[in-house]
């Protein structure tokens, strides 16, 4: 049994005793305990080293709220993680814990030079100095104060745990499993609602976990506490422990993050770590109670100095004595409590000191008959102790003078500034507050969310109060949804009530430049610097919180913020509320990013698409490139090939007898009715009435801002059906475009649209034996060029498979492309396949067919346009229907500087060297110029051509239609590329291989 | 995450099935070639973009499909209905003006 | 106006600082003003310091309806970089980027002006050839950018993961070594001190009811919540809230007010030595100087002005970072805000002159604006003091969402086929 | 249904992909749901989420004017010579779908609770017989509830194996029983 753990006290189970190391050394805590609660069992207070000055710190607080006692966790590789509150932390078999932010060791930190240099550390020094030399700055100063930055270490290897979240949708969520949260939620319950009750700690019970002495309804507080827990168990009420709501979402959305494993010895397999709850509730009850406020004096950051309510909690809960010796001061009543169960548990508690001139009696007896010195009237102007603190100073006070003072000694000193009701989640959603000048406390004031407040969060103290005011709370709740029930009471005795102020710093009879009292105690800001931020023009809280840092640690002011904002007003002269209080942000306590990653990581991180072809060109080596949601093969290296040669082989063997290439990542939209053929005139710029069934068209589509979209070719199945091909990145966008127009601009119109990228399969044969290759599998059509010229479609069957057959071209060769049932997709290619072995059938991936489409000038949308190019830009005029009174995007092209004839025009490119240009290299007509160079425009594809035996390349540039024939200049790093203009149709410029 | 009224599911949904879709009650003209190009850019680019109630479109993309006009507060993302396309624009009383 | 040197803050230092003057007074508005700015964040308030500087103009107010810097200014997630494409943007951002070398000497406030370089990554072959457009196009402006292979990336920054089995695996990425981040709050307190200190009113808390015009149509002042104020020449800068503003002149805006997220995590020891950025998965991170990982988010799909904003962009923005950086995933987020920020229909900022006489407007800067808060001041300052565009502003027009000439900078980072 | 003899204490819900059969996609105006309906010989509901069945063809309702219809393989031919014929008295279109979806089977004590993992509406309101469209982590899925734990999920074909891959994970995590 440690030290100063007291048998038969606490929660904790003593016989079950659980081995764990903090910076290296094995210490012995039992079932139940938190790493803080364990160390203080074996009369370790010192935990951690303060932000900026390395002063040594213990733990202040025994919850979320800890800013001092942070510590580095690890179980195994991969599994450590930075700035864990020891608080927070239960003990696991092994545990493996270190301190952070020393230097060599906690003990004994170089790094608290810091603090004799502290005068020099006033807030907002850095922006008066490191000036001066100007290249200091990112030489020396910056580097020097980032590495002083942080606290823990980052983690350094891939997180090997998983994540998981989930939505749920409950009528009633309870956020505090303390006393007013437990009323609520089995009130709530009573009528039959769906209730889910949550708390951030192990085991539901909030406050009554430290007040075993009060008795409700004739029971001890944890007999009573069970009882309860089990009706609300009976009626069906969810409940979730170390479970923190984080964030309060709009339409009482409220973010969970439930922890998993981080406290059991051996988590089971495939056990996720943490799980990211998304609850929608219809009423939302805030039960978060009250946190506890350091005082603000010189010295009050010693190890050895914690709140009394923590006390409190250590004695009763984990049964530690955080001292043999306790010094107490407050301007509360609640600590008095604390001082008692010590006296009444065998500690000592040497004095209590208040700074109220009056106490209520009966506290004053109890002490009393404690022997417990009680000093009224009093403050604390300085402790003693290096690592642990030794001694108090105390001085009387008198009308606002400090009197002499003196030293009592002490091993522990236990505070009590009052208490903030929590409002965090509640300023999530925009509530208003309203400051209380009788408690000095912040209260709710005006909602905007479906939400009750009860108990402490509303400034209630004591139980009674706090019991009945929950019941109220999940009678509101039900009632609003439509639902009641039999309000219930509950008898308190022993009841803890209490009343106190909150605090400015405490009155001292030293200098008050000289006082180390910290208000945030993590960054190290103490009562001087938010003074002298007032000084120096900083009038809102805000720039008080930003200039000085207060309340940005990783407590997010939870210990800082009121007593700050105390010190701000004072110092000012206005009331708190004038100074504002600073929001609060979510998440409530620091959440794992792993939660908010959830599911998402590695290969799930986003979804990615295949084509029924996929397995195959997977299963033939395939390289694969990303293109929107899809994966597509990028080409198809043969053993030994690089990429170049790949594709310069799979060009050749295209052009020379034939290639087939997945096409089947283009989108397909079915446009179908009677006025298919008129909506097809509005949205596409080409005209379509005269568009034969039977026959396909190129179709170019604009945005309203004249610039080009999307494209693709367009068969006419039917006269009232239209069989639409877009891009692979614009199938959704051409959707999503074509049914706003339809539903909200033309709703006249009998046109429905269905999306069938996925219905088909699409397969391309390109190259002078196309034909041959597809003819023995064809039935049903006649694919002779006179029966089935180019630009035709027709319904037929292939490989004895339904298909949609086009004859079209994207590289210039004899082409047809085949669409069959998605499932039929690996069947046909693998006929086509056996079909063309005679002919050396040629696989090839986008990257070919990028360089076959260049040969003849044909634009991919995205690449050789760039949303700020017209159909007149790209040479596409002729696909304009000049006739067409509108369509999309028709306006925007005669604005003037659409029709202005220096606009950047799409025209090819060869090289005098016969060297490849860089695709985005910048192209300049006058090459002896200065930088800034004027450009004329930019390389937008390039490509070494097999066909041409040479590289070739497209590019936008200004005027450049009118320019064919001139030499524009290319200034690359290693000189300038001469290239002469040229028309983009490289290869068989008059198509007669399209004809074959 | 707001919670979004479908009209045409009539049913209150998340926001993740819904896309926005920009200003509403902004008619393509009929006649767009007869707009000077002040006018036409109105049209395509001029938006009141209110700090308060706001007419705007959504679509319920992962649903029913259909676009449908709202009036939300942008200032708490309050909705203070929704309403089919082929509905007029609800007059706004003085009291959710006041929102 | 009190200097700051090393030796100051020694003297001060000795003197239990008791001796540090305000660094800008609470000004109440007078009567009338030679110009006023409606917005006092970074922007305004650099424009009337460089009004009092460069052109004389001190007879200046900077009203603000909350407090200084509260806005966007103290918001964003702090990237500075000018490696835009188009012409008119990469001069506009170079400005800025010369400025920002320079301020805190300038200012005598140390805006923490940090060099580390922005690395964006290339995750697709389009991304590729986006990328090297504008590497291209910035040699030629004289603007530093260059290439980096994914291995010279992970050098550069050792926590990016280059596999490539990633779903987006890094291909490679582009690298300005002049861009970095700057102390956000730092640079409105010093442009507030320092157009303080010659002469200019910064009002604080007096929301502006409305901009008041003369019979002749020109501007004659601001109504305020503190009363009327006569200004012949009214400047607004006031980001989310311009076109509300603007309305109140009668002049109707291209523009769209979004929320945008950001967050940190908790602090720890430097990791993380550079900025990058990734626009293909979303995520856009650097290390501050106090150790927090500074991570930007998207935009929500809906406009509004609740500086709210939901899970699930967040939730995304995380995965995103954790998919480029998995050893952040048992890092935790210690807290994400939301700002407001107006968008163009080109994502490209107007900055200049309006339909209307004596009001100007700086708007639309979108996601982007901090990085050119000293070149808007600046450019600002001199068209309200000549009445006439700046050479680099002046393609920034209103009119050219008429004439169509748009500097998209968006559109020419168009989606991949 | 084959959820019965299925032993859940081994995994906490069973996934199996339905076979392929033809699905069609109708789209009609309102005001001509009715005619449409009696020339085709179905029942076309109403309201959107609503289904019916008529001797072996399932029909639902997906939006004011869309429906969707899996028809066994023998009586598709007919329904499309119906449609034919019914065009042009009452304009409409059928459109094929059949290998646009494939369809997943989600069925056992925690089928709620793994399509919770992903999917945001309430489905513990959706009623037994009532389908819905929605989206499951980042894909479009239709759900139709069979009974208390007996979902349908229809997805596109290209998005099924990261819906899978989601599912999967949900799997292991509830068999840790955490």
């Amino acid at each position: 049994m440690s030290r100063y753990r007291i048998p038969g006290m606490g929660r904790v189970d003593p016989a079950a005793p659980v081995s764990f190391t903090f910076d290296g050394r094995r210490y012995t805590g039992l079932r139940g305990d938190t790493v803080a609660s364990a160390l203080l069992a074996n009369g370790v207070h010192l935990m951690g080293r303060s932000f900026k000055y390395h002063r040594p710190r213990g733990p202040i607080s025994a919850g979320s709220e800890e800013p001092n006692a942070l510590i580095g966790t690890s179980r195994g590789p991969g599994r450590f993680e930075p700035n864990t509150r020891a608080t927070v932390q239960e003990l696991r078999q092994g545990l493996v814990t270190e301190s952070q932010n020393k230097w060599p060791r906690l003990s004994f930190d170089i790094g608290a030079v810091n603090d004799r240099a502290y005068m020099l550390f006033s807030a907002g020094f850095y922006y008066k100095t490191f000036m001066w030399p100007r290249s200091f700055w990112d030489k020396v100063y910056e580097p020097f104060i980032r590495a002083a930055a942080g606290l823990g270490k980052s983690p350094t290897e891939a997180d090997p745990d998983t994540y998981a979240s989930r939505y749920l949708h409950t009528d009633v969520l309870v956020v505090g499993g303390g006393a007013a949260g437990i009323a609520a939620a089995l009130a709530a319950a009573q009528s039959g609602a769906k209730v889910t009750l949550v708390d951030e700690n192990p085991e539901m019970g909030g406050a009554l976990l430290s007040d075993p002495s009060v008795r409700i309804d004739g029971r001890g507080s944890w007999a009573w506490l069970a009882d309860q827990l089990s009706q609300l168990r009976a009626a069906g009420v969810t409940l979730m422990t170390r479970t923190t709501a984080i964030g309060y979402y709009h339409q009482n959305m409220v973010g969970l993050v439930e922890r998993l494993t981080d406290h059991l010895d051996q988590p089971p397999q495939d056990a996720p770590r943490e799980r990211m709850w998304r609850v929608r509730a219809r009423q939302v009850i805030l039960a978060q109670g009250a946190l506890e406020k350091p005082l603000v004096f010189d010295g009050n950051d010693r190890p050895g100095v914690m709140l009394a309510g923590a006390a409190q909690t250590y004695l009763n809960r984990y049964g530690v004595k955080v001292g043999d010796n306790a010094a107490v001061v407050t301007c509360h009543d609640s600590a008095y409590y604390a001082a008692f169960d010590l006296v009444d548990a065998g500690g000592r508690v040497a004095v209590i000191v208040d700074t109220r001139d009056q106490v209520r009696p009966d506290l004053a007896d109890a002490a009393r008959s404690r022997d417990i010195q009680l000093l009224t009237g009093h403050t604390v102007t300085a402790t003693g102790g290096r690592l642990r603190i030794s001694s108090i100073r105390v001085n009387p006070v008198r009308n606002g003078r400090v009197g002499s003072g003196r030293r009592i000694s002490c091993d522990a000193l236990l505070v009590s500034g009052g208490w903030t009701p929590s409002l965090h989640l509640f300023s999530h959603t925009k509530g208003s507050l309203t400051w209380d000048a009788d408690s000095q406390t912040f209260l709710p004031r005006h909602k905007t969310e479906a939400c009750q407040i009860a108990g402490a969060g509303r400034g209630l103290w004591g139980y009674a109060e706090v019991l009945a005011d929950g019941v109220t709370a999940g009678m509101a709740a039900i009632t609003e949804i439509g639902r009641s029930a039999v309000a219930t009471s509950a008898r308190v005795e022993g009841d803890r009530p209490g009343t106190g102020s909150s605090q400015k710093e405490l009155p001292t009879d030293r200098s008050a430049g000289k006082a180390r009292a910290f208000v945030d105690y993590q960054n190290d800001v103490t009562a001087k610097d938010i003074r002298l931020a007032v000084r120096e023009g900083m009038r809102s809280i805000e720039h008080v919180k930003r200039y000085t840092t207060n309340g940005m640690a990783t407590d997010q002011g939870k210990m800082s913020n009121i007593n700050g904002l105390m010190i701000a007003a004072d110092a000012l002269g206005k009331e708190p509320p004038q100074v504002g209080l600073t929001t609060f942000r979510p998440p409530y306590t620091p959440t794992s990013f792993g939660a908010f990653a959830g599911y998402h990581r590695g290969a799930t991180f986003e979804l990615t698409r295949k084509t029924p072809i996929d397995p195959w060109a997977e299963a033939h080596g395939a390289v694969f490139e990303p293109v929107s949601l899809w994966r597509r093969a990028w080409y198809f290296p043969r053993p030994g090939e690089d990429m170049h040669q790949a594709v310069a082989r799979e060009c050749r063997a295209t052009r020379a007898s034939v290639g087939i290439f997945d096409a089947s990542t283009l989108g397909k939209i079915e446009v179908a009715g009677p006025d298919a053929v008129e909506f097809m005139n509005r949205m596409y710029t080409n005209p379509w009435t005269k568009l034969p069934p039977g026959r396909c068209r190129y179709g170019l589509l604009l945005g309203e801002d004249g610039f080009i979209r999307d494209d693709g070719v367009i068969g006419r199945m039917s006269p009232d059906l239209f069989h639409v091909t877009t891009t692979t990145g614009g199938a959704a966008r051409v959707l999503n475009m074509m049914e706003d127009y339809l539903q909200t601009e033309w709703p006249d119109l009998n046109v429905w649209l269905t999306s069938t990228t996925e219905q088909w399969a699409t397969i391309a044969l390109n190259g002078p034996n196309a034909r041959k290759v597809l003819e023995p599998l064809v039935e049903g059509l006649d694919l002779s060029d006179a029966a089935f010229p180019h630009m035709s479609v027709a319904e037929c069957s292939v490989a004895g498979l339904p298909a949609r057959l086009f004859r079209l071209s994207f590289t210039g060769e004899l082409g047809f492309e085949i669409n069959v049932p998605a499932r039929h997709g690996l069947t046909l290619w693998n006929a086509l396949m056996e079909s063309g072995k005679a002919y050396d059938i040629c696989p090839y991936g986008t990257e070919t067919m990028h360089v076959l489409r260049a040969e003849k000038g044909y634009i991919i949308v995205g690449q050789d346009t760039d949303g700020t190019v017209t159909p007149q830009d790209a040479g596409l005029g002729w696909a304009i229907g000049k006739a067409k009174a509108d369509f999309v995007g028709k306006r925007s092209l005669s604005r003037p500087d659409i029709v202005d004839p220096n606009r950047k025009q799409l025209v090819g490119l060869l090289t005098e060297d016969g060297s490849r240009l860089e695709e985005g290299a910048q192209i300049v007509l006058d090459p002896n110029q200065d930088v800034p160079m004027k450009m004329a425009g930019h390389v937008t594809s390039s490509y070494a051509s097999d066909a041409l035996g040479r590289p070739i390349a497209m590019a936008v540039i200004t005027g450049g239609h009118g320019r064919m024939g001139e030499t524009v200049h290319i200034p690359m790093p290693q000189g300038t590329i001469r290239a002469q203009i040229t028309s983009t149709n490289f290869y068989d410029p008059d198509g007669e291989r399209l004809k074959a | 995450m707001l919670l979004i009224h479908c009209p045409y599911c009539d049913e209150t949904l998340p926001e993740v099935e819904f896309a926005y879709a920009g200003e509403a009650h902004i008619a393509r003209p009929a006649d767009p070639s007869a707009l000077t190009d002040e006018e036409w850019r109105d049209y395509l680019f001029i938006r009141t973009n209110a700090r308060g109630p706001h007419y705007e479109r959504w679509r319920h993309v992962h649903g029913c499909g259909r676009f449908f006009n709202a009036l939300r507060d942008t200032v708490t993302d309050r909705f203070v209905t929704t309403y089919r396309i082929d509905e007029p624009r609800p007059v706004l009383t003085p009291l959710e003006a006041a929102e | 106006m009190q200097r700051f040197s090393a030796m100051s803050l020694l003297k001060n230092a000795l003197t239990g600082h008791k001796n540090w003057r305000e660094q800008w007074p609470d000004s109440q508005p007078k009567a009338e003003y030679d110009v006023v700015i409606v917005g006092a964040g970074g922007h305004g308030l650099g424009a009337a310091y460089y009004l009092a500087k460069e052109h004389g103009i001190t007879n200046v107010a900077v009203i603000d309806k909350g407090w200084l810097g509260g806005g966007n200014t103290g918001r964003n997630t702090t990237i500075i970089r000018s490696n835009y494409l188009y012409d008119e943007s990469a001069r506009l951002y170079d400005h800025a980027l010369d400025l920002w070398e320079n301020l805190s000497q300038d200012l005598n406030y140390n805006v923490m002006y940090s060099k580390r370089g922005v690395m964006m990554l290339a995750h697709n072959v389009h991304d590729v050839q986006s990328f090297q457009r504008h590497i291209h196009a910035n040699r030629l402006n004289g603007v530093d950018n260059r290439w980096l292979t994914k291995e010279e990336a992970k050098a550069f920054c050792p926590p990016l993961n280059i596999s490539p089995d990633a779903r987006y695996p890094v291909m490679g990425a582009a690298l300005q070594m002049r861009a970095g981040t700057a102390r956000h709050d730092a640079v409105a307190w010093g442009y507030a001190r320092a157009a303080a200190a010659r002469g200019v009113d910064i009002i604080q808390n007096c929301p502006v009811i409305a901009i008041r015009r003369g019979a002749d149509g020109a501007v004659e002042g601001v109504d305020t919540a503190k009363g009327f104020i006569r200004a012949k020449k009214v400047a607004v800068s006031a980001a989310g809230n311009t076109s509300v503003v603007m309305d109140s002149a009668g002049v109707r805006m291209p523009l769209e007010s979004y929320p945008l997220q950001a967050l940190v995590s908790e602090p720890v020891k430097p990791i993380f030595p550079c900025v990058v950025m990734s626009n293909t998965v979303h995520a856009y991170i650097s290390q501050s100087d106090k150790g927090e990982l500074v991570i930007g988010s998207g935009t929500d799909q809906y406009t509004s002005y609740s500086q709210r904003g939901g899970l699930p962009l967040i939730e995304h923005t995380v995965a995103a970072i954790c998919e480029v950086f998995p050893i952040f995933n048992r890092m935790r987020m210690l807290r994400k805000w939301g700002g407001i920020v107006d968008v163009t229909p080109d994502r490209s900022a107007i900055l200049g002159k309006t339909p209307v006489k004596g009001l100007y407007v700086n708007c639309g800067w979108g996601t982007g604006g901090f990085k050119a808060t000293p070149g808007a001041a600046h450019t600002l300052a001199w068209t309200v003091a000549r009445d006439e565009p700046h050479p680099i502003n002046a393609p920034f027009t209103l009119e050219r969402f008429t004439t169509g000439r748009l500097i998209d900078e968006a559109a020419a980072a168009a989606v991949a086929h | 249904m084959t959820t019965h003899d299925h032993d859940f204490t081994a995994a906490p819900f069973l996934i199996e992909e339905r076979p392929w059969s033809p699905r069609l996609s109708l789209r009609v105006r309102p005001q001509h749901r009715e005619t449409l309906a009696r020339s085709l010989g179905l029942d076309l509901p109403s309201r959107i989420g609503h289904r019916s069945v008529t001797d072996k063809t399932e029909l639902l309702c997906l939006g004011p004017d869309e429906w969707l219809i899996l028809v066994p393989a023998q009586g598709r031919d007919d329904l499309m010579a119906a449609s034919a014929e019914a065009y042009a008295a009452t304009p409409h279109s059928l459109c094929e779908i059949s290998d646009r979806d494939i369809t997943l089977r989600l069925s056992g004590p925690q089928a709620l609770t793994a399509l919770a993992a992903g999917c945001p509406r309430d489905l513990g309101s959706l009623p037994i017989g009532n389908a819905a469209r929605t989206v499951f982590d980042s894909a479009t899925v239709i759900l139709w509830r069979d009974g208390q734990d007996s979902f349908r999920m229809d997805v596109w074909r290209s998005f099924l194996p990261h819906v899978r891959a989601i599912l999967h994970k949900v799997k292991a995590e509830l068999s840790s029983g955490l």
